[in-house]
């Protein structure tokens, strides 16, 4: 995408915001990706472009959790990037139109931006059924999503619905539904797991895409590492208490006060890849951890079918189960040894020959 | 009568989940009927069964991560509450009281000024308004600071700015110029103005949530109480110190600030110029309250904010109790949603031995028209004693009107008397609109009372926030249920459990959405959003159905929760 | 597979498995092998006081006179690390914790620094009798493949389990996993290997200390 | 496979029993028997660990009588046991095993291994692996009724020459007797004064007592070579020789394996109780000792040492007799080390002394016994056992020792208190 370059000042001024501010911004943001500071002034530049690169976000089998988290951002803010970064072209959640002109608008945006525009997807896609548990405008979500690929530059599967399933996906998967990155094969596909996604993480992403046209360093789940390399026990606040073996064992007792690692009542961030520890929410004022309860894996797949969330991890996921029947079926297969044994045990003894000396010389042969 | 004669809005936007409105057209552009499908569903409640009930709150919390990401691990959590007698200490009621309250009010700004205004406010009329006679009537309305010309000037600006660079994008194909918008451009401007504004302001007051829940959307909680420990001499060691408390008590002011001075004030300037509406979209009549916010450690429902009860066709004069456990009287229908129950789908089930087997009968997508006499939506028709009802704040504002609730009493009257209307105009898409409003005045006002009731326990040492008696599954009886309910912002919402040898064996929820945007039922009674598209409604333009969004919006409809 | 998920099924399904087939096969192979049946011995027994079977189950904790200095590899080396792995697994506070939550009982723990002593002393232990196994020619040519592979078997969670602990060359969620996969893989190899012996042990010894009673002779 | 192989298969199959499963699913690899074991102590060669003898048999239970075996077999997994793999372990089953016992009583599981190398031998044998020596020593014993050939007209001219040397009379098919007494031919043969110091004592005691005709060999070489249903008809010879003339007790002579054949194993060959007692000579002295029916005068004064014989002591529970005996008429009595059950093998039981095949390792074997008999510098060794007394004599004479070997029962009646007048041998 071509992007006009004006000078970043008066940008900047138009949305209020000092250059220096502005800048100061793009820095961090860099860093908070592990950027080199160059990056920080493409990206103030690719922030500054007159024109601004079209997205487009569609809501499958979701919740609104990850739109409200991006309406969230402090940096940049959510203006910030309508005004003055991006255009969010198609978002059934902010669309002023409804009905058919959205359906217009939704197919002239695609048009006009073929080939150019990034996709934004939130929520899973039901697969049973030829995806009649999910339609809009009579189009089944599938169809709509595979259209909408069909000219999308890349896509971001927004969120662990979108990412693995998330919750539709829990067992036992009703509807069918499928994550993104299953569906569409021939776009680079990042995901943003989270539920819902920490929002300078789809904010960074956004500009890093909107500056440099391409995704940052993945890991082996198509996650950015800047933002997912490591986990939430990693950086997190208290973890010298669990080194050194403190352990809140209820959500009010003096070691939950005393901020006491939470590893006994079920925190999953040793192994949740998220920066949640680092990045915290809502301005940094805490995050789950801080607030006394345990992560809850949410940026994991599959992090809603893993047993308890208030079990230690290094518990069983669940009461062991089955043992009963297990009892049942080796008592079964030791019984039909028992009367095989003592089957084969008769025979032999029935066709048993008394031997006498005369059989002790008898030479065994081949 | 053909197709041609219906109009179909699929997508309607900015609401949460999938919602779809079939509207059948008469004379004149009038609307006979209306059908309204939930067109997205996910088998939630299948989802729920055979899980550990101290978890299922997550998962039940996920229905909606809208505005209502508090209400499903409330309604949830003292569902299993309920069903394994746990009593909830004082400071967690409270704490959870200030996360119920802090959701309304931030999703009642955010759906006004996000999801509703526009239906209202034409932003191009926006662009001629004058900034100075703009700044003029913000200073007439409210005392809010930012009313300078200057400001508004920058704002146009802005604005101007966007559509200038022909990437029109959310604003594309919006119904700008519609004969319906009838606001001076200045009233426009300062909305627009405060449309950004309140985008602004949401993302601090979550806040709130962040310190007791750890993150928003989707803040923590814990059966038996909340996970947030309170230490006020521990610098760092937890969210909720004298730092946190201190976040809190700034963000109900930021709170009660924002509502005084701009959303109530913005609400009654625009209904003054949309007085029609106040005879119009006028629903069932029936009003449902389950009642929430207690403020007294036992939880019992004389010590709510919210009142529990229900107002039958509009009578005020009488509150009929409701028994959310007794079979007769909530009942879920399926004859036009797409669920089979064993029982014949004729018959309504109480959520308790409610049933949700996804059974699509619909037409094969892509389709043009649903068969809105069969089976067209996922999501169900829920019925008080075979009646249909409309839930939110309306209901709730109604509720506590008809308790005799002074301050409400104060505000309901001062605001008729500001409008010139009398106590009918409420029972409309405008009355809709403002009784969210007042509510959110009233609310903002209480949490600072429970604010200090915390804080009152606090400094008395008693820091107890979690019961973990009941904890231990092993303590459980072998068979149990329950019903935990609150108030969401959209209206009551209930979750049903039955716990069997320690797991889920049944789970229902029946959300506001599901009472305000069900289908009809098998007596053919609509829900409360289509019986109010079906009151006095014209449709100008086919093509740019702007009244029904209005009336839909009204009801801030949560398709992710009706259908889940 | 993320790690999350890795971890989740090694704490889940493959738990739930491995006990179920642990479950399935001890009471399997107990049936297999104790109902085949045997002669009762008509001969004229010869009663005399402290021999049964019974007393042999408790005698052959201890080494027979002499023999001790024959192999005290394996005799001082099978107690250590016999005793270690009791220790190890039903006096340290996480398995505690784990068999609480299993069924409910519970008992006081050794503190975590006496543990780590046992736990290496045992690794060292098991160590020195797997040296002795390679390096004695008796012993290697007793040794089949599987004894070496049992020893990997038995040894690992104990190294993992001590690693997990102190979060040492690994990420902690990987040892743990390592150390659960482990002892998922003992569970399932037990009843169906020369571990079994932890079951009948005590049957054989009564078999023999019963043959040997009923002659008199208190073994 | 050949109708022998079938019919030991068959038979092994018979045979194997829940103890034998059990003590297989115990078995560490650990090598303690080996240790316990004077084949392996003494050779240094790992194959004979006892529990390896067992190869054969552990393979054919898993095969046979474990799902996973069977399963394995199904899906050629593991090869079927053959009669070629009998052939080969024909050493160390009949070779290197004296069936002494000793390994069973090491093992930390409490595997009872020589239980096993008995149920081994049975299939071994029939399939027709079992030594030459052997399978002549049971060919004579069914023919002639006595391993050695010896018949009851050769035990006649016997009695008649102690009767002409001693004046001893030894009663004959005596019906009614209290005592019947059986002897190993070996006695006959190499040890006649083993009879006439029965005969001393039994007059001493006034006791009734008889040799039968029709049973008077007491060795059972059909438990050594492990033919059960050829035991069967050796002991059953005695039984019915001891009920025909209604004695009380049958008397088994100094001849371990004799012992263990009548007391232990006879009345499971037969499937039914004796309506006798049976007892060790070294028992019934002992009886008599406590009765003080046994009068002894005078000390042996040479320092004197007893070596247990395997299945009179370990195997056979008779521990503190012998040496309450022994106490009665010597002076300088000491045990060797690992003395009573845990004393080691003369190396020539369990019918290796008839197998021509094992005698070089059995002298190799011997130097265990050097080792113990040194140790305690003995100038006088007695045993109760004559099959010990035979081996032990030609381990000494191999090892070039020269320690004079006497039986329990000769030594007692030597010191008898009417016959010192009578003079000793």
């Amino acid at each position: 995408m071509e992007n006009r370059e004006i000078e970043p000042l008066e940008s900047s001024m138009v949305h209020g915001v000092s250059r220096r501010t502005f800048l100061q911004y793009c820095a961090t943001l860099a860093s908070l990706m592990a950027l080199p500071s160059s990056a920080g002034v493409a990206f103030s530049k690719a922030l500054s472009s007159v024109s601004r690169p079209p997205v487009i976000w569609l809501s499958f089998q979701d919740c609104g959790g990850c739109t409200e988290s991006l309406i969230r951002s402090n940096v940049p803010t959510l203006e910030d990037l309508l005004f003055n970064s991006l255009s969010l072209e198609y978002h059934q959640a902010f669309q002023i139109s409804a009905g058919i002109a959205t359906e217009a608008a939704r197919k002239d945006v695609v048009q006009k931006n073929w080939g150019k525009y990034l996709l934004i997807v939130d929520g899973s896609i039901p697969m049973k059924e030829e995806g009649v548990y999910s339609t809009t405008a009579g189009v089944s979500h599938y169809d709509l999503l595979m259209e909408m690929a069909k000219g999308a530059a890349a896509v971001i599967a927004m969120g662990t619905c979108a990412v693995s399933g998330g919750l539709s996906r829990a067992y036992p998967n009703p509807t069918g539904a499928t994550a993104i990155s299953r569906l569409i094969k021939d776009k680079p596909v990042i995901n943003l797991p989270g539920c819902p996604p920490i929002p300078v993480v789809m904010t960074g992403v956004l500009i890093y895409y909107l500056t440099f046209g391409a995704f940052p360093e993945l890991d082996a789940l198509g996650r950015p590492k800047a933002f997912y390399g490591e986990t939430v026990h990693d950086r997190c606040y208290r973890r010298p208490f669990y080194e050194q073996g403190k352990f809140a064992k209820s959500f009010d007792d003096e070691g939950a006060r005393q901020g006491w690692c939470l590893f006994e009542l079920g925190c999953k961030g040793h192994i949740t890849h998220n920066a949640c520890s680092t990045k915290k929410w809502n301005g940094a004022v805490s995050f789950p951890i801080e607030s006394g309860h345990g992560c809850l894996g949410c940026s994991e797949p599959g992090f809603l079918d893993t047993g308890s969330f208030y079990r230690a991890l290094s518990l069983p996921e669940k009461p062991i189960g089955h043992a009963v029947n297990a009892l049942m079926a080796g008592a079964m297969v030791g019984g039909s040894m028992f009367m095989t044994n003592r089957g084969f045990k008769m025979v032999a003894a029935h066709t048993h020959l008394p031997s006498c000396v005369a059989d002790l010389e008898k030479e065994s042969g081949g | 009568m053909t197709n041609s004669q219906r109009i179909v809005v699929d997508p309607i936007t900015r609401i949460e989940g999938h919602l779809r409105i079939e509207a059948e057209m008469g004379e004149a552009g009038k609307i006979v009927r209306a059908s309204a499908a939930g067109t997205s569903v996910r088998g939630v409640e299948v989802i729920l069964s055979d899980r550990d009930p101290r978890d299922v709150w997550v998962h039940a919390q996920r229905i909606c991560g809208g505005g209502c990401t508090v209400s499903h691990a409330v309604a949830s959590i003292r569902a299993v509450e309920d069903a394994l007698h746990v009593s909830v200490p004082h400071n967690a009621q409270l704490i959870r009281n200030l996360m119920i309250g802090t959701q309304f009010i931030h999703n009642h700004i955010t759906h006004f000024y996000r999801r509703q205004v526009l239906d209202w406010v034409d932003l191009l009329s926006a662009l001629k308004a004058d900034p100075k006679a703009t700044a003029q009537l913000a200073e007439n309305i409210s005392h809010w600071p930012k009313s300078s010309p200057g400001y508004f000037a920058d704002t146009q600006k802005k604005i101007k700015g966007f559509i200038e660079s022909g990437q029109l994008g959310i604003f594309a194909n919006g119904f700008w110029g519609h004969p319906a918008y009838q606001l001076p451009p200045e009233l426009n401007l300062l909305v627009v103005a405060h449309y950004l504004e309140a985008i602004a302001w949401q993302r601090d007051v979550v806040k709130l949530h962040t310190i007791f829940g750890g993150k928003n959307p989707h803040p923590n909680f814990v059966m038996g109480g909340v996970p947030c420990a309170i230490n006020l001499s521990g610098e760092d060691a937890t969210a909720v110190n004298m730092a946190g408390l201190q976040i809190v008590q700034d963000m109900i002011h930021q709170m009660q600030a924002f509502v005084e001075q701009v959303y109530l004030p913005d609400t009654l300037a625009i209904a003054g110029f949309y007085k029609d509406w106040a005879a119009r979209g006028e629903g069932i009549g029936n009003f449902l309250c389950f009642g929430d916010m207690p403020t007294k450690e036992a939880g019992t429902q004389d010590s709510f904010f919210f009142p529990q009860g229900i107002i039958l066709n509009r009578d005020i004069s009488t509150i009929h109790p409701i028994d959310l456990k007794n079979a007769t009287e909530i009942q879920e229908f399926v004859a036009h949603s797409w669920y089979k129950y064993s029982v014949g789908d004729g018959h309504g089930l109480h959520p308790y031995e409610g049933e949700t087997n996804l059974h699509y009968t619909g037409p094969k997508p892509p389709y043009e028209y649903l068969d809105v006499n069969a089976k067209y939506s996922w999501i169900k028709s829920p019925r008080w004693q075979g009646k249909p009802v409309e839930v939110g704040p309306l209901a709730r504002v109604l509720m506590l009107y008809a308790k005799g609730h002074e301050p409400t009493k104060e505000i309901v009257h001062d605001t008729l008397e500001k409008l010139s209307f009398g106590l009918d105009a409420f029972f409309s898409t405008l009355g809709r609109t403002v009784a969210r409003a007042l509510e959110s005045k009233l609310l903002a006002e209480e949490m600072q009372h429970w604010f200090g009731a915390l804080m009152i326990n606090i400094h008395a040492g008693n820091l107890r926030t979690f019961q973990r008696d009941q904890w231990d599954p092993s303590t459980w009886p072998q068979e149990t249920r329950g019903v935990g309910f609150t108030e969401s912002p959209r209206g009551a919402l209930a979750h049903w459990v039955v716990i069997q040898e320690g797991r889920i064996a049944n789970y229902q929820t029946v959300a506001s959405g599901t009472w305000n945007a069900g289908p009809r039922d098998t007596t053919g009674q609509s829900g409360a959003c289509e019986a109010a598209l079906q009151h006095n409604h014209t449709v100008a333009d086919p093509k740019q159905p702007i009244e029904i969004l209005r009336t839909v919006h009204s009801f801030d409809p949560c398709i992710t929760c009706a259908a889940h | 597979m993320s790690e999350f998920q890795w971890l989740s099924w090694i704490r889940g399904v493959g738990l739930q498995s491995a006990v179920a087939i642990f479950c399935m096969g001890i009471v399997w192979r107990t049936m297999e092998i104790y109902t085949l049946g045997r002669k009762l011995d008509i001969a004229e027994p010869r009663r005399i006081s402290g021999a049964s079977g019974w007393h042999t189950i408790y005698r052959r904790f201890l080494a027979p006179l002499g023999m001790i200095h024959l192999d005290p590899v394996t005799y001082i080396g099978g107690y250590v690390f016999h005793l270690g792995l009791l220790i190890v697994f039903f006096l340290s506070e996480p398995h505690i914790h784990l068999i609480r939550e299993l069924i409910g009982l519970s008992w006081p723990a050794l503190p975590p620094s006496m543990i780590d002593i046992v736990t290496i002393v045992t690794l060292i232990t098991m160590i020195v009798v797997l040296v002795d196994r390679v390096r004695k020619p008796l012993k290697r040519f007793l040794s089949g493949f599987g004894d070496y592979v049992l020893w990997v078997i038995t040894f690992l969670p104990v190294l993992s389990g001590y690693l997990t602990v102190h979060h040492l060359l690994l990420p902690y969620t990987i040892l743990l996993a390592l150390h659960m996969i482990s002892v998922e893989v003992l569970l399932i190899v037990f009843p169906f290997t020369k571990l079994f012996h932890a079951v009948t042990v005590w049957p054989s010894r009564w078999f023999n200390g019963n043959t040997n009673a009923r002659k008199g002779v208190p073994v | 496979m050949s109708a022998s192989f079938h019919r030991a298969v068959n038979v092994l199959k018979k045979m194997i029993d829940t103890p034998i499963a059990s003590y297989f699913n115990s078995c560490l690899h650990c090598g303690l028997c080996a240790e316990a074991c004077l084949f392996y102590t003494e050779t240094g060669d790992p194959k004979y660990a006892p529990i390896y003898k067992l190869e054969p048999l552990r393979r054919l239970y898993q095969q046979e009588y474990t799902l996973m075996g069977r399963m394995a077999r199904l899906f050629g997994l593991s090869r079927p046991v053959t009669a070629t793999e009998f052939e080969d372990w024909k050493t160390l089953v009949y070779d290197s095993c004296t069936l002494c016992g000793r390994c069973s009583l090491v093992c930390p599981t409490g595997n009872d291994i020589v239980s096993m190398v008995k149920c081994l031998r049975e299939g071994m044998a029939i399939a027709g692996h079992a030594p030459q020596g052997m399978i002549d020593v049971t060919k004579r014993t069914l023919e002639t009724g006595s391993p050695m050939g010896i018949t009851w007209s050769a035990l006649q001219r016997k009695i008649e020459n102690i009767k002409t040397e001693t004046g001893l009379e030894i009663p004959l098919n005596q019906e009614g007797a209290e005592y019947m007494l059986v002897i190993s031919s070996l006695e006959i043969a190499h040890f006649p004064g083993f009879l006439t110091a029965v005969s001393k004592i039994m007059r001493q005691a006034k006791k009734t007592w008889t040799l039968c005709s029709d049973a008077f060999e007491a060795s059972n070489s059909g438990v050594h070579i492990g033919v059960s249903d050829i035991a069967k008809e050796i002991v059953s010879r005695i039984v019915a020789g001891a009920e025909k003339l209604r004695v009380k007790t049958v008397i088994s002579s100094e001849c371990g394996h004799a012992f263990t054949a009548l007391r232990w194993d006879g009345p499971n060959l037969i499937e039914r109780p004796y309506r006798f007692r049976v007892r060790h000579i070294v028992e019934v002295l002992d009886e008599f000792r406590k009765q003080g029916l046994l009068q002894t005068i005078g000390h042996e004064e040479a320092r004197l040492t007893f070596h247990d014989p395997c299945q009179l002591a370990r195997m056979g529970g008779v521990l503190e007799p012998q040496r309450k005996l022994l106490k009665m008429v010597a002076s300088d009595f000491v045990e060797m080390p690992d003395s009573g059950e845990y004393n080691w093998c003369c190396g020539g039981g369990g019918g290796v002394s008839d197998n021509e095949d094992a005698k070089e390792l059995r002298l190799v074997a011997f130097t265990r016994k050097r080792a113990q008999l040194e140790a305690v510098n003995a100038r006088r060794l007695v045993t109760a056992c004559a099959n010990c007394r035979i081996v032990l004599g030609e381990g000494m004479q191999h090892h070039q020792m020269n320690v004079p070997l006497l039986g329990l029962t000769e030594l007692i009646a030597n010191y008898l208190l009417e016959t010192t007048a009578g003079g000793t041998e």
